[in-house]
């Protein structure tokens, strides 16, 4: 009787508090309008906000291999080189390099000045530490193949052999690495600033759990971590012991996890951010062409190096036909998916090596023109008959575009579906697949046409032509060419830059002309940057490097 | 008595057939007659009534007559307000949002009916059984329940997609597999309360069998709040539609429902309110219809409810 | 004697689809301090409806009272909601039909009697709970104490009738309207129910309305009895008037379906045949008339009016067979 | 009682088990892996890493391995965010679902129970339609739009509220009505529906012949006798509800743990699979637990305490 009862006040009480709490609540968020807004200091030093979007799933160098990892890296470690603005590499924690003269051997001098977070120096070992560590099989670094071009890499990282003694990488003295390399690599020194090749402070191998708490993160960055709010937030301060810390301008870092682009929006909109965009945040595609126009000076579109395309399975009917590949892929209007389905400024693709990629001696995208075909609805028409004749078939047989789980490549697929449609008359259907699924059924070669997007590791067009040599891991497609593999094995082979681009030259050739895959376009990241903020720029990769970066009121 | 003068032959006896001026008693009707005209009689259920056969109407015939079909796009059209070419606007790939809002209907209330179906026949029975046996039975489904109810649907659903192709069937299965199991603790948490009644009590001693106590006395008696969840029931499998293709196993484009529908536009209301405003009023407005109908529908076939 | 209840007039009309239902035309009577008064007729004849009107529970709308009714000197239908909640459970006392139902299954018996005791005098609960012991100790139900606390499925259908009782009667109120507290009990119970009521009323003093359409319980326990049929009173008298001397003959209808201790054994029990008038088009004339075996001409068309039954007080009755010119030559 | 209550806690142990068995097999069937990703890793390391995490063990042996961690309180390391236990991603976020679903149970409970009485007392009268109306709206409309709607109105438009974090009190009021509307519409449908069987019941009635006042009968003998299948509602309601909302905490920014049911299992993070599946299945069956216990309390009538049997 006595407990029923207070069971029943309490509940009441629930009630009235709801009440209260439901009626009271609005009146103070009023009270607390002005206070939310936390950039309150002048232009001397400010503190930059921008998005990544989600939790990084990782903090230690070896194991990073998304770009939320990255974007924080980028402050908080930094490696033996950096890239500037316009991709080049310059002199980061090592002050210089010297490559031998076969190419094979290069030796870095590490800066004096150059100082962890908690005060220790940075040296040679702690690079010769760092690195063989990713390589350590039970490391269990994903990205480890990223060093094979070390000699001795390899077979350690596949435990054919017991210890790293044989690797290649070797601290001479406190101040000098001296890294061998397999083959000439013309790329390597490229690689140095890539993630993975950053540096870690020895103490790592005492706490398993160390790159999980902001107290225990220890880098070499511009920046160091004061606070992570796991799923949250992360703030990042400048790190006192950089030895260029005069260049950091910013007061510090936040980073914000926001997972809707419309909230990123609305708070970039509303002044709780200074970047929204890519490469961690994303701004909604149908509001690109409304910002183009409200924020002209804010909204910036940059190509990067990744490619969008679509892939066919060449060993099942219809795609085993060049001529039905050919004619899908000059079907489809990409200026008209560019500018009315993705909209954020990407490029119509006719070749697969993206734009901002170094060649010879500049962008390789200008010295190797993408007209590998042109569009022509009539020409692929009669394509596609004479391909179906060939293969004795009198329609085209029921095919399905697969895709991964997202609005955009879905939008993209109902475009273009919907164009072969129209221009050619075949029926494609569409189904999504989650992308665990999708990328089984791709290795599986149980797929007709499906999505695929690629972006550079390294700045070297061999980043994207190597993929389809014979049994590639990442080759899906049934496209197997000696001559291929052959002009890839001579490209890799050789240190001289013209021969390789000759040689990548007529493979990219043979990949066209084959038509395994069907480009559609060049990505693009679309980012906005509030007026007053400077040096913040993405790199050809489209990364993100705001660490030099400073405010100037206007 | 009132001034009033009566002749004595107005006191003489009548024969039985002239006993009343008018007939005495009402006709005496049917029950569901008579429920037809209680509900009839109600406006407002007979306006939903006939909205909801309206929308039902225009998913088969919609798609059909604006002059557009559903699957063209027109790129260069895209994102249009409604006007006199495209009565609802157009989406993001130009394509004719009337056309597709009726499309998406008639598939998306088969989804709701089929599983406000399957959760019916499941959640009820089983539900039923559970509450009415009590004890072991009670314990050993109610477990199988809560195991079933804490798998991860996506689980069952990457599975599904796997052994399976994308069909209505596939997409009613599931959202059945799991959908029934809250129909079933309601309808088990109503059969316990009522079971304790007097004239159930009544009904078993008498030697009833369970069927009959169970279909005859207890679950006509639990009938509100199983109207109430089969409402709700209808709308959220429309929108778990939504989340199954997003999957890869609901509606594949350029197919829609209008959980998709709403899924597109959601991410550019504020700029093209129209792609949302128009699938959202169908699901809202069959709803509601639905729901009033369902209310007029249970005041008329529940006596209890006459007073 | 002092009237402690006056009917005038009391008319109750509800809307329902398809026009309004009639169900008390023109219902005058009066209940005296002390005094048991039955209101008999069958189911839809509005004595229920009547009962309920006295204390207000029709719910209103669809429900439209019009009339007067006073209540020691109030008018009932012109208080306030919270005066009127004053007077239901401490001045009058209601005992509904069906046990089973009329009592709250979720709350435990003490409490559904303390709570009007509580509220109505102020009282404590602690001795709110000795009352109700005691109230419950009263109406004959054993083990009062431990009782008490126990809900209503743990009592048998007499027992929450008992129960039903103590509340009614819990504040002590002048006034017990008592709706068939009988009809849903089987034979042996329904005598102990109706003894209690009896006892009660003694040691008590509270007047009494019984509703019921069983003219045998009415013998037992009443003064008076008042005839209804379709929303109106048909005769009314004492209860020696009506048993000795019925007038009417619905009245004398009633009395026929009722099985005697003194009826010889072929001696049929006759049922009256047909169903009661609609309400909603209740007929102009007299509303027996179709089921009346003695119908006359003029019953058709002209309803007759309550009067006195040779020149008695007491006694009255509405029938066209009290006219001079009606053939006088019917037997009981 | 005690003896009940240690009946039941060994039949959810076994729930559990089978819980964590079927999810555990479910699971490995179908396809993926934690290492799939567009950019394929070498053959090689992905051995290696398959080693490491026992993955290559058939699968019964896995079985078996994570059945023995799980016995000695190890729910392992997440397969994804390798730095972190299962333990501690669950906990972390944990707190922030659990804050705002406890306020949307509140809200959606006092502002269901009070809507469904209201309409309940004015049947078929203009406020009963209104609330029907918004009932209905609170059901057809999903909480993405309903959130969007809120958050574009309140947060960008009138910038009365900020758009999304939890770091001050009032940014607890939009996630918190977003997670409410549903089932506020819910159990406000419920709540009318039986009131209205409810308030032309004889009990009350007999409660107005008391002399009761119309609120006491209405919390006292009717709300009480109307809420059963509210109860039953809200045990289940509230496990979803604190385990968080994957798209209402998406639009809002918040760390909470809804993301993860979807997120741990487009990763096949499988540890943090099985560990949120069992988290999610103590919590139901914890919730299920008071609801039936709840039962008792609110209609004496119901002893489902004291085991089988029919009435």
């Amino acid at each position: 009787m006595r407990t029923r009862k207070s069971a029943f006040t309490f509940m009441t009480a629930l009630l009235i508090l709801a009440i209260v709490a439901a009626g009271c609540t609005p009146k103070n968020e009023i009270g607390n309008k002005g206070s939310s807004n936390a950039n309150g200091e002048t232009s001397q030093a400010k503190v930059f906000r921008m998005n990544i979007h989600s939790e990084p799933s990782t903090l230690d160098p070896a194991l990073m291999e998304d770009n939320v990892s990255g974007t924080l890296a980028t402050g908080i470690y930094e490696g033996l080189t950096r890239k500037d603005e316009n991709g080049q590499s310059v002199a980061a924690t090592a002050e210089s390099w010297v490559k031998s003269d076969d190419g094979l051997t290069y030796t870095f001098k590490i800066r004096k000045d150059a100082k962890w977070s908690n005060g220790d120096p940075v040296t040679a070992n702690d690079f010769e530490y760092s690195w063989k560590r990713a390589l350590a099989p039970d490391t269990g670094s994903t990205y480890a193949y990223q060093f094979y071009y070390i000699v001795g890499a390899q077979d350690y990282n596949e435990s054919k052999v017991a210890n790293a003694d044989g690797v290649g990488i070797k601290a001479l003295d406190e101040q000098t690495l001296e890294v061998k390399l397999v083959s000439p690599t013309p790329y390597f020194l490229s690689l140095t600033s890539f993630y993975v090749y950053n540096p870690v402070h020895q103490s790592v191998k005492d706490n398993a759990a160390w790159a999980a708490d902001a107290k225990t993160i220890i880098g070499n960055g511009p920046f160091k971590m004061s606070e992570w709010q796991h799923n949250t937030s992360i703030k990042l301060v400048p790190n006192e012991y950089y030895y260029d810390k005069d260049q950091v301008k910013f007061a510090g870092v936040n980073f914000t996890m926001l997972e809707e682009s419309a909230t990123e929006l609305a708070n970039y909109e509303t002044g709780k951010l200074d970047y929204t965009g890519k490469p961690t945040g994303e701004i909604p595609a149908e509001q690109i062409p409304v910002l183009k126009e409200s924020k002209k000076d804010e909204i910036v579109t940059k190509g990067i190096a990744s490619s969008y395309y679509y892939q066919f399975n060449t060993n099942e009917v219809p795609f085993n036909n060049v001529k039905v590949r050919k004619a899908l892929a000059m079907a489809i209007d990409r200026q008209a998916i560019v500018e009315s389905v993705t909209m954020a400024g990407e490029v119509p693709s006719f070749g697969f090596v993206p734009p901002g990629i170094i060649g010879e001696k500049e962008d390789y995208r200008t010295e190797v023109k993408d007209d590998f075909f042109t569009e022509n609805v009539d020409e692929a028409k009669k394509l596609l008959a004479e391909g179906l004749a060939e293969l004795k078939l009198t329609k085209f047989p029921k095919v399905t575009l697969t895709f991964n789980t997202s609005d955009g490549h879905k939008k993209i697929a109902e475009a273009i579906v919907e164009m072969w449609r129209q221009n050619l008359g075949i029926e494609v259907g569409i189904e999504n697949q989650e992308f665990s699924v999708l990328l089984k059924n791709r290795t599986a070669m149980n797929y007709q046409i499906s999505r695929a997007g690629w972006g550079a590791d390294y700045n070297d067009p061999m980043t994207y032509l190597d993929m389809f040599v014979t049994n590639g891991g990442q080759n899906n497609t049934g496209f197997a060419s000696a001559e291929y593999d052959a002009l890839i094995k001579k490209a890799n082979a050789s240190g001289d830059q013209k021969e390789r681009v000759e040689a990548m030259t007529k493979a990219e050739k043979i990949l066209m002309d084959y038509m395994p895959i069907m480009p559609i376009y060049y990505y693009s990241n679309v980012y906005m940057l509030k007026p007053g903020f400077k040096n913040i720029f993405l790199d050809y990769k489209g990364d993100i490097d705001y660490t030099r970066g400073y405010y100037e009121a206007e | 008595m009132k001034d009033q003068s009566f002749t004595p032959d107005q006191f003489t006896k009548l024969g039985n057939d002239k006993k009343s001026s008018e007939p005495v008693v009402r006709e005496s009707i049917s029950a569901w007659k008579d429920a037809w005209q209680r509900l009839s009689s109600n406006k407002i259920a007979m306006l939903s009534l006939i909205i909801l056969l309206l929308v039902s109407l225009m998913a088969i015939i919609g798609p059909h007559i604006s002059g557009q079909d559903f699957q063209t796009n027109h790129l260069k059209e895209k994102n249009l307000s409604p006007s006199g070419t495209y009565w609802f606007g157009t989406d993001d790939l130009g394509r004719d949002l009337f056309s597709r809002t009726w499309m998406g209907a008639g598939i998306s209330l088969q989804v709701g009916l089929y599983a406000a179906l399957a959760d019916l026949a499941l959640g009820v029975i089983i539900g039923g059984i559970m509450g009415y046996f009590g004890g072991r039975v009670d314990e050993i489904l109610n477990r199988f329940c809560e195991i079933l109810y804490s798998i991860p649907s996506m689980l069952i659903i990457i599975l599904l997609i796997v052994i399976m192709s994308p069909s209505m069937f596939t997409i009613v299965l599931a959202l059945s597999i799991t959908g029934w199991i809250s129909m079933a603790w309601i309808v088990r948490g109503q059969i316990i309360q009522l079971k304790n009644q007097e004239y159930v009590m009544a009904a078993q001693a008498l030697g009833a069998n369970t069927a009959r106590i169970l279909f005859r006395h207890l679950i006509p008696n639990a009938m509100g709040p199983i109207i109430v969840t089969l409402t709700l029931t209808v709308p959220s499998a429309i929108f778990a539609e939504a989340f199954l293709s997003f999957l890869g196993l609901g509606v594949q484009s350029p197919a829609a429902s209008l959980g998709t529908m709403i899924n597109d536009a959601i991410k550019a209301w504020t700029l093209y309110p129209w792609r949302m405003i128009f699938p959202a009023a169908v699901i809202s407005i069959t709803m509601l219809c639905f729901n009033i109908f369902g209310d007029g529908l249970r005041d008329a076939l529940d006596p209890k409810m006459k007073k | 004697m002092e009237k402690l209840l006056e009917v005038k007039n009391l008319r109750v009309n509800f809307k329902v689809r398809g026009g309004i239902v009639k169900a008390v035309r023109g219902v005058n009577f009066h209940v005296n301090k002390g005094e048991a008064v039955a209101i008999v007729g069958e189911s839809g004849c509005g004595k229920s409806v009547t009962a309920q009107s006295l204390m207000r529970l029709i719910p209103s709308p669809p429900a439209e009272t019009s009339g007067s009714i006073l209540f020691k000197d109030k008018e009932i239908l012109k208080l306030s909601n919270s005066q009127m909640e004053d007077i239901r459970g401490k001045e009058m006392g209601m005992i509904f039909q069906d046990p089973m139902t009329s009592l709250n299954p979720t709350l435990t018996i003490g409490r559904q009697i303390t709570e009007g005791l509580i509220k109505h005098q102020g009282i404590s609960s602690s001795k709110a709970r000795a009352r109700a012991v005691e109230m419950l100790d009263l109406v004959g139900i054993p083990n009062a104490s431990a009782r008490v606390d126990q809900y209503p499925h743990q009592f048998s259908g007499g027992m929450r009738q008992r129960a039903m009782i103590a509340i009614a009667l819990a504040c002590n109120p002048s006034l017990l309207i008592a709706d068939e507290p009988t009809t849903a009990l089987d034979v042996t119970i329904q005598a102990q129910i109706m003894r209690v009521m009896k006892d009660l009323q003694k040691k008590l003093g509270t007047s009494i309305i019984l509703i019921t359409h069983d003219l045998g319980v009415v013998a037992d326990m009443c003064d008076r009895v008042i005839v209804m049929y379709a929303g109106k009173v048909v005769e009314t008298g004492t209860k020696w008037e009506i048993f000795k001397n019925p007038k009417h003959p619905y009245t004398r209808g009633l009395l026929r379906s009722l099985p005697r201790l003194d009826q010889k054994k072929d001696e049929p029990l006759v049922p009256i045949y047909g169903m009661p008038p609609d309400l909603i088009k209740p007929p102009t004339g007299c509303s027996f008339c179709a089921r009346c075996d003695e119908a006359m001409r003029v019953c058709v068309d002209n309803d007759p009016e309550l009067l006195p039954v040779d020149g008695n007080e007491s006694h009255a009755s509405a029938c066209w067979l009290a006219h001079p010119y009606a053939n006088r030559e019917v037997s009981v | 009682m005690v003896k009940y209550i240690l009946k039941k806690f060994l039949s959810m142990f076994v729930s559990l088990f089978v819980l964590a068995s079927a999810t555990f097999f479910l699971m490995k069937i179908i396809p993926g892996d934690p290492f799939l990703k567009e950019k394929a890793i070498p053959e090689k390391i992905k051995e290696h890493l398959f080693a490491m995490y026992g993955l290559d063990q058939p699968v019964w042996k896995q079985y078996l391995m994570y059945l023995n961690n799980l016995l000695h309180g190890d729910l392992g390391m997440s397969m994804k965010q390798q730095y972190m236990s299962v333990g501690r991603i669950i906990k972390d976020s944990f707190i922030y679902s659990a804050q705002i679903g406890l306020f949307a149970v509140i809200v959606s409970l006092a502002a269901g129970l009070i809507l469904g009485i209201i309409a309940a007392l004015n049947h078929r009268k203009w406020l009963d339609s209104v609330t029907i109306i918004i009932a209905v709206l609170g059901v057809s409309i999903p909480n993405f739009l309903a959130a969007s709607i809120l958050q574009y109105v309140l947060g960008s438009k009138l910038q009365w509220l900020n758009v999304s974090g939890l770091n001050d009190p009032t940014d607890f009021i939009m996630p918190v009505l977003a997670l409410s509307f549903l089932p506020a519409a819910f159990i406000a449908r419920l709540t009318r529906s039986t009131m209205l069987e409810v308030l032309s019941a004889d009990y009350i009635k007999t409660a107005r012949a008391k002399g009761l006042s119309g609120r006491i009968i209405l919390v006292r003998h009717a709300l009480r006798n109307a809420i059963l299948p509210v109860v039953t509602y809200i045990g289940p309601m509230t496990a979803n509800i604190i385990t968080g909302s994957v798209v209402v905490e998406q639009i809002f920014g918040i760390g909470g743990i809804g993301k993860y049911f979807v997120q741990s299992i487009t990763n096949r993070d499988y540890t943090l699979i099985m560990g949120l599946t069992l988290f999610y299945g103590i919590i139901l069956m914890a919730a299920r637990f008071v609801t039936d216990v709840a039962y008792g309390f609110v209609d004496p009538r119901i002893k489902l305490t004291r085991g089988g049997g029919k009435g």
